[in-house]
């Protein structure tokens, strides 16, 4: 709160007890204490008239992840709005320099916690393009069987948040409950509910076993009335409906100059999916459609993202059909020297183009290994998408565009 | 591997190209210097049998020796990645034009690469640290960044890492660079 | 239809949270049904023991080599009564981290051969790598050729050997210790072996203890008293290893695996 | 002195305890008596003379005992029910079915620190609480519970009811502007704007209901609709019903209007600073609001402690146990034995497995509940207050529930929303329900 005299507090020092501190306590003000660095920075930090700054996070309850947002209102309604970054950076780049072509496969897994395998697709996809292998093509539908389940956990979880930023309690537990069975049963697959380290380079680690197919089985034969009934609380309920409708909307045009991928690039009307615009895997063979909406607002993210469950269910019931016997790793040696080269390889995450771009140096180690992810793209949008809303609607956006803090921070 | 691009870009680029065009799997890539890329990347945005629309990715690699800024595009025509490589960048003081005249997306990018790699972006109106702290010194993913001189630099100087607290007396960096010194 | 009539939407949503009021509950009350772990879980470490109650563990490292991230520290003794090995995040760290970082800025890079093992002059060692090119295919004539040197492998220069050719040096150590013609240490000199030998059940407790498992008889009193907790080490895990065979076999510490609730136990319904 | 330092040394805790309390509780009845004897008809008529300030006395605090546990109970009510719509168990360890666990919220409450920030408005901010639960509390005594268990039969006793509640307005505004935050800042303020624009269709639609009663007073209007259900003022005023709930859903803050708490938003709203004791008064000052919403709905449409339908088999008991002599000893010696022996013969006969003192001990707890049961027909059928009491509560916490129920179901509605909603369409409708509702009792009469 803007207080001419700045509230201050008397208190004796940490070294030395009989030294007494005059310190200010009590205020925080988003503002740095530096100059402004950058025109924008000089822009955002001037207050305009009936202006004021409200930090949101990082300690915020409904920021996903440890975000700091510091949003410039007049009244309830947003100005502008200045993303914060970096709480939770661990310079998994570096750390991928610094291991060698396995280890850098786990290091990447914690990225996008919620959907852990789009994480190690790229990567895996990438080394192998350096060192020319050749996936099996059982190991291959098994990727795609994997990550299509881990994409309606994720989409279960996206609806969840949503109705829990919109202040509704129960879809987030109905949706984990949704989440929770997939990830059981990747975890039967996998041996790990959250973070898999299943893709290998050259392979999987592990074939098909028969708790994960009775699971996946049992699961499939509900699947689609489950997630009709968890969705029917939300899609036609009034206050959602006309709280969704005509929030954050964005135009196709705006969307590729944003560089948005994934279902908020789809929402406006660009049928731009990796699985199709730049086939990878097996998808070629695959038969599902790209939901697209021409509408940009969050309520068509939210349904487009329900569509695209819808067709993840078609493309594991083909991938149960089609599966191909034969190994699942393809042969290699164990310490991996590729020759030196670069490689980009690009999939469709749950959120977007989740893409790694590796360069090799010969050695055992990647000598680059830059992490293109999703959810950075689309959490910079939230800047262009806020102003003249309210305040409530700031989570909202934010939900819509689902971006998840431990993919934006690397 | 497309061919008829090899041979368009070839014929469209032919005179800033700074290296032959590389074709592998499923990427096509060209390496030309930091001035020519507004041209270029304009050239391949906007012209018809190119149009590029869609930035996938851009990137800062240190190579060592120079800088470059990798970009990777889409196009719808053609099957292939594009990977465009601004290469030969002065490691000390890096400069580049901005992208987000194209791509406003690209901003947080750029971002980015400035702070893991102190590549400057000329025309990017948001030229901040993203990651690091606003008073950081160094730029972590430079090849010659080295985590215990940045410790001596950080506000944290003088914490022992648990692998410098384990390993050997003779094997901690800073024994090392006491050694490099001395020697 | 529900555009239609304001508030059927809402009144679908009241019915729809009102139908799960009744049905059955998710809940898994965790400290008194511990989960399911699949029997693929990889979240636990632990050493097994084998029924005569000693370590499975050979100290082969390999899932020190396949952890990624480099978590598993052990040390111990190998099979064969030989020799005190280490292997963990100290030397992985000072061995792989530092060196490439290093190799990277290009700084000189160090020398993480092991103090507490002595230093060596590691000359011999970088000719024969260099003659062989620092290639871990050659791991054999490189090791030949230092043991040559020396008259049997030190540490620091097998250290160094993966250190310089990126081989994990639980890789150098499985080679060298399948060879029978490679030594661990000098000719004659046996007094860590000995130390070693001291602290190990004796001989006639595995006796006792098989014929316990064999004849189910009582086991027969060995004239050496052995020491008593590798006595009671042994006889538990007797009673351990039948349960071994139940069908959670994977799953939990041998203190799950014998109690009834952990086996007779139905999948949950989900 | 050394012979009783000794002989007290010797005593343990209990005996010391004893010979401590033994004297003065001696010296105390004796003195209660004395005064009694003494002046106890003058208290008695300064009593009886003003009965009323008595009277006022006792309710309040009668009301301000049963606040604490009305909002136990609401909370443990909230965290099942939604749990269990969200496909938990909810609370399930304190207690049976975790039926404690909110008074363990109460006590951790209690035992928190109470935590005053810098640069508060320290005044302002200890007041905030305060007023918010009297406001609230105090809102309870014109609610009539039972045939004469009122507080206060106050003539203008709906007017009362509001002005009272509207003080709430300004507690929250208090900890919203003193706490010293900018989230609680617009808590505050987004509280006062929704409590006082959805204030005047609260009170608009209930105007209907006071023209066909003629009456504020919240017990003669419950007079009013005694009979069947059928003369509930809900079938009379559906439309003011409707309106009076939403507005006072708003006027509870419960979801979907509960923007001024909205924690995905503003963290805690003006509860934000807040914590120990002065957060737990808002937080018991919210619930016992719910009860007091749904209490009201009920005394205003669903007819009060009036049941749906007149006891069809009226019964007049008059037990004088002095009749039956020495046959009520016998009986009371033999009764529960008996019945006891009854009631667990079948169990112990039917389950071999079962030992007799098991089979004992449920015959036993089977014969208190019916003892039990037995009695509370009597009381049922005897004493009208009962009755009264048991529907009105019945009714209350139905309303209670489809409050939690709500909660648990939609989501938050937008600022803007919510003020348009109450300005476009519930003003209106309720200036056209009182209208048709006036019209119709000047053309039909009442």
């Amino acid at each position: 709160m803007a207080t001419s005299a700045p509230i201050s507090r008397r208190r004796a020092s940490a070294d030395d007890p009989r030294v007494i501190l005059e310190e200010q306590v009590g205020v925080f003000e988003p503002v740095p204490p530096f100059p402004p660095r950058t025109e924008r920075e000089a822009e955002f930090y001037t207050l305009g008239d009936g202006e004021m700054f409200l930090n949101m996070g990082p300690q915020h309850p409904s920021t996903h992840g440890v975000l700091r947002v510091v949003v410039k209102i007049n009244g309830e309604v947003v100005t502008d709005l200045d993303p914060v970054l970096g709480y939770l950076h661990r310079g998994v780049e570096k750390l991928c320099e610094n291991s060698d072509y396995h280890q850098a496969i786990c290091y990447l897994d914690p990225l996008e916690y919620v959907s852990a395998l789009f994480c190690e697709w790229p990567a895996v996809m990438a080394f192998e393009k350096l060192m020319d292998v050749t996936v099996p093509r059982r190991a291959e539908y098994i990727r795609v069987l994997s990550g299509e389940l881990l994409r309606i956990a994720s989409h279960a979880l996206f609806m969840g948040w949503m109705a829990l930023d919109l202040g509704g309690l129960t879809p987030i537990l109905w949706s984990f409950i949704e989440r929770d069975e997939i990830v059981e049963m990747l975890g039967a697959l996998t041996g790990a509910r959250m973070l898999f380290n299943y893709y290998r380079i050259g392979g999987v680690n592990g074939d098909l076993n028969h708790e994960f197919m009775s699971r996946l089985g049992d699961w499939m034969t509900r699947a689609t009335e489950q997630h009709d009934a968890n969705v029917g609380l939300l899609n036609e309920n009034e206050i959602f409906v006309r709280r969704m409708r005509d929030l954050g909307r964005v135009d196709r045009e705006t969307a590729l100059r944003m560089c948005m991928t994934g279902p908020n690039l789809r929402a406006t009307g660009v049928p731009f999916d990796v699985r199709r615009s730049h086939p990878y895997s097996v998808y070629p063979e695959l038969d599902f459609d790209i939901p697209t909406r021409d509408e940009g607002d969050c309520l068509a993210r939210y349904l487009l993202r329900l569509d695209e469950v819808k067709q993840s269910l078609r493309i594991i019931d083909q991938c149960l059909n089609q599966m191909p016997d034969g190994p699942v790793m393809a042969k290699l040696p164990r310490l991996l020297r590729p020759r030196p080269g670069r490689a980009y390889a690009a999939v469709e995450s749950p959120r977007g183009q989740y893409a790694n771009y590796a360069i090799s140096d010969g050695t055992d180690q990647p000598f680059r290994l830059r992490i293109h992810d999703p959810s950075f793209i689309h959490l910079q949008s939230v800047g262009l998408l806020m102003p003249g809303h309210l305040i409530a609607d700031t989570m909202a956006v934010m939900a819509s565009l689902d971006p998840i803090m431990g993919g934006v921070d690397k | 591997m497309d061919r008829a691009l090899r041979r368009r870009l070839e014929a469209r680029f032919g005179d800033v190209l700074s290296g032959p065009v590389r074709q592998r799997h499923d990427e096509t890539e060209i390496r030309i210097g930091p001035a020519d890329l507004t041209v270029v990347m304009r050239a391949l945005h906007d012209e018809p049998d190119l149009r590029f629309r869609f930035l996938a990715d851009l990137a800062g690699v240190d190579s060592g020796s120079a800088m470059q800024v990798v970009y990777h595009l889409w196009s719808e025509t053609t099957p292939d990645w594009l990977r465009v490589i601004a290469d030969n960048l002065p490691r000390d003081d890096a400069r580049i034009p901005s992208v987000t005249f194209l791509w406003k997306g690209a901003e947080w990018m750029e971002r980015e690469a400035y702070d893991m790699f102190g590549i400057t972006f000329e025309g990017n109106r948001d030229l901040r640290r993203i990651y690091m702290p606003p008073d950081y010194t160094s730029f972590p993913l430079r090849k010659d960044f080295f985590l215990a001189d940045d410790a001596a630099r950080s506000p944290g100087a003088g914490v022992r890492h648990m692998e410098r607290t384990h390993s050997p007396r003779n094997a901690t960096p800073a024994a090392v660079v006491r050694q490099a010194k001395g020697a | 239809m529900s555009q239609l009539v304001p508030g059927l939407g809402l009144a679908r949503g009241m019915l729809l949270t009102l139908r799960r009021f009744f049905e059955p509950k998710a809940t898994i009350r965790y400290p008194e049904e511990p989960p399911e772990g699949s029997p693929k879980f990889r979240g636990r470490l632990q050493l097994l023991y084998d029924e005569y109650g000693t370590l499975k563990c050979e100290t082969c490292f390999q899932c020190a080599q396949a952890c990624p991230i480099e978590c598993i520290d052990m040390g111990g003794i190998d099979t064969k009564n030989r020799y005190h090995i280490h292997w963990g995040p100290p030397e992985t760290y000072g061995e792989r981290r530092d060196e490439s970082a290093l190799r990277r800025s290009g700084r000189p890079v160090p020398d993480p051969a092991y103090e507490h093992f002595g230093p060596i002059d590691l000359a011999p060692v970088e000719a024969a790598l260099a003659e062989y090119d620092y290639d871990p295919k050659n791991l054999l004539p490189i090791l030949e050729a230092t043991q040559q040197a020396y008259g049997y492998l030190p540490v620091a220069a097998i250290k160094h050997i993966s250190n310089m050719s990126g081989a994990w040096y639980a890789m150098i150590y499985g080679t060298a210790s399948y060879y029978g013609h490679l030594r661990f240490e000098k000719k004659g000199d046996r007094e860590q072996a000995a130390a070693v030998a001291a602290s190990r059940p004796p001989e006639s407790s595995y006796r006792s203890a098989l014929q316990a498992a064999l004849m189910g008889g009582a086991p027969v009193e060995d004239t050496t008293q052995p020491p008593a907790a590798n006595k009671a080490r042994g006889s538990s895990k007797v009673r351990g290893s039948s349960k071994v065979r139940g069908s959670s076999k994977v799953r939990g510490s041998s203190k799950v695996r014998g109690s009834s609730k952990g086996r007779g136990r139905p999948p949950r319904a989900n | 002195m050394t012979v009783v330092g000794r002989a007290w040394n010797r005593l343990s805790l209990p005996g010391k305890l004893f010979f401590t309390l033994a004297p003065l509780l001696l010296v105390t009845t004796i003195a209660v008596i004395a005064i009694l004897v003494i002046f106890g008809q003058l208290i008695v008529d300064f009593l009886a003379a003003n009965l009323p300030i008595v009277r006022f006395v006792v309710a309040v605090t009668a009301v301000l005992l049963m606040s604490v546990p009305t909002a136990f109970l609401i909370i443990y009510m909230e965290m099942k029910v939604i749990a269990l719509m969200n496909l938990r168990l909810g609370p399930d360890r304190v207690g049976p079915y975790g039926s404690l666990l909110s008074v363990v919220h109460g006590l951790k409450v209690l035992m928190k620190e109470d935590f005053t920030p810098t640069g508060v408005d320290s005044i302002v901010f200890t007041l905030a609480p305060v007023v918010v639960y009297l406001a609230s509390v105090m809102s309870l005594l014109v609610i009539p519970f039972a045939p004469g268990l009122f507080g206060q039969d106050l003539n203008v006793g709906l007017l009362y009811f509001f002005a009272v509640g509207g003080l709430s307005v300004v507690g929250l505004l208090m900890a919203g502007w003193s706490s010293f935050n900018k989230y609680s800042l617009l808590g505050g303020l987004r509280s006062a704007a929704q409590i006082i624009s959805y204030e005047i269709p609260l009170t608009l639609s209930v105007v209907g209901v006071l023209i066909l009663a003629g009456t504020m007073s919240l017990n003669q209007i419950v007079l009013d609709q005694r009979g069947s259900f059928l003369d509930w003022f809900a079938f009379k005023q559906p439309l003011g019903l409707l309106i009076f709930f939403i507005a006072a859903t708003a006027e509870a803050n419960r979801t979907p209007f509960d923007l001024t708490e909205a924690d995905s938003e503003i963290v805690a709203g003006f509860a934000t600073e807040y914590s120990g004791m002065r957060f737990g008064f808002f937080f018991f000052a919210e619930y016992v609001n719910v009860f007091i919403m749904s209490a009201l709905i009920v005394s205003l449409f669903f007819g009060g402690w009036t049941a749906p339908f007149d006891w069809p088999w009226p019964v007049h008991i008059e037990l004088n146990p002095g009749g039956l002599g020495i046959g009520l000893l016998i009986l009371l010696a033999v009764a529960p034995v008996v019945g006891t022996l009854v009631l667990a013969a079948p169990f112990w006969v039917a389950r071999s497995s079962m030992p007799a003192w098991q089979a004992l001990i449920i015959g036993f707890v089977l014969l208190n509940l019916l003892i039990g049961l037995g009695l509370f027909a009597l009381a049922f059928l005897g004493w009208e207050w009962v009755v009264g009491l048991f529907w009105f509560l019945g009714k209350t916490y139905g309303f209670v529930f489809t409050f939690v129920w709500m909660r648990g179901t939609l989501p938050r509605v937008r600022i803007d929303q919510l003020m348009g909603f109450a300005w476009k369409w519930l003003l209106p409708a309720s200036l056209l329900n009182l209208f048709v509702t006036a019209g119709a009792v000047v053309v039909l009469g009442r």
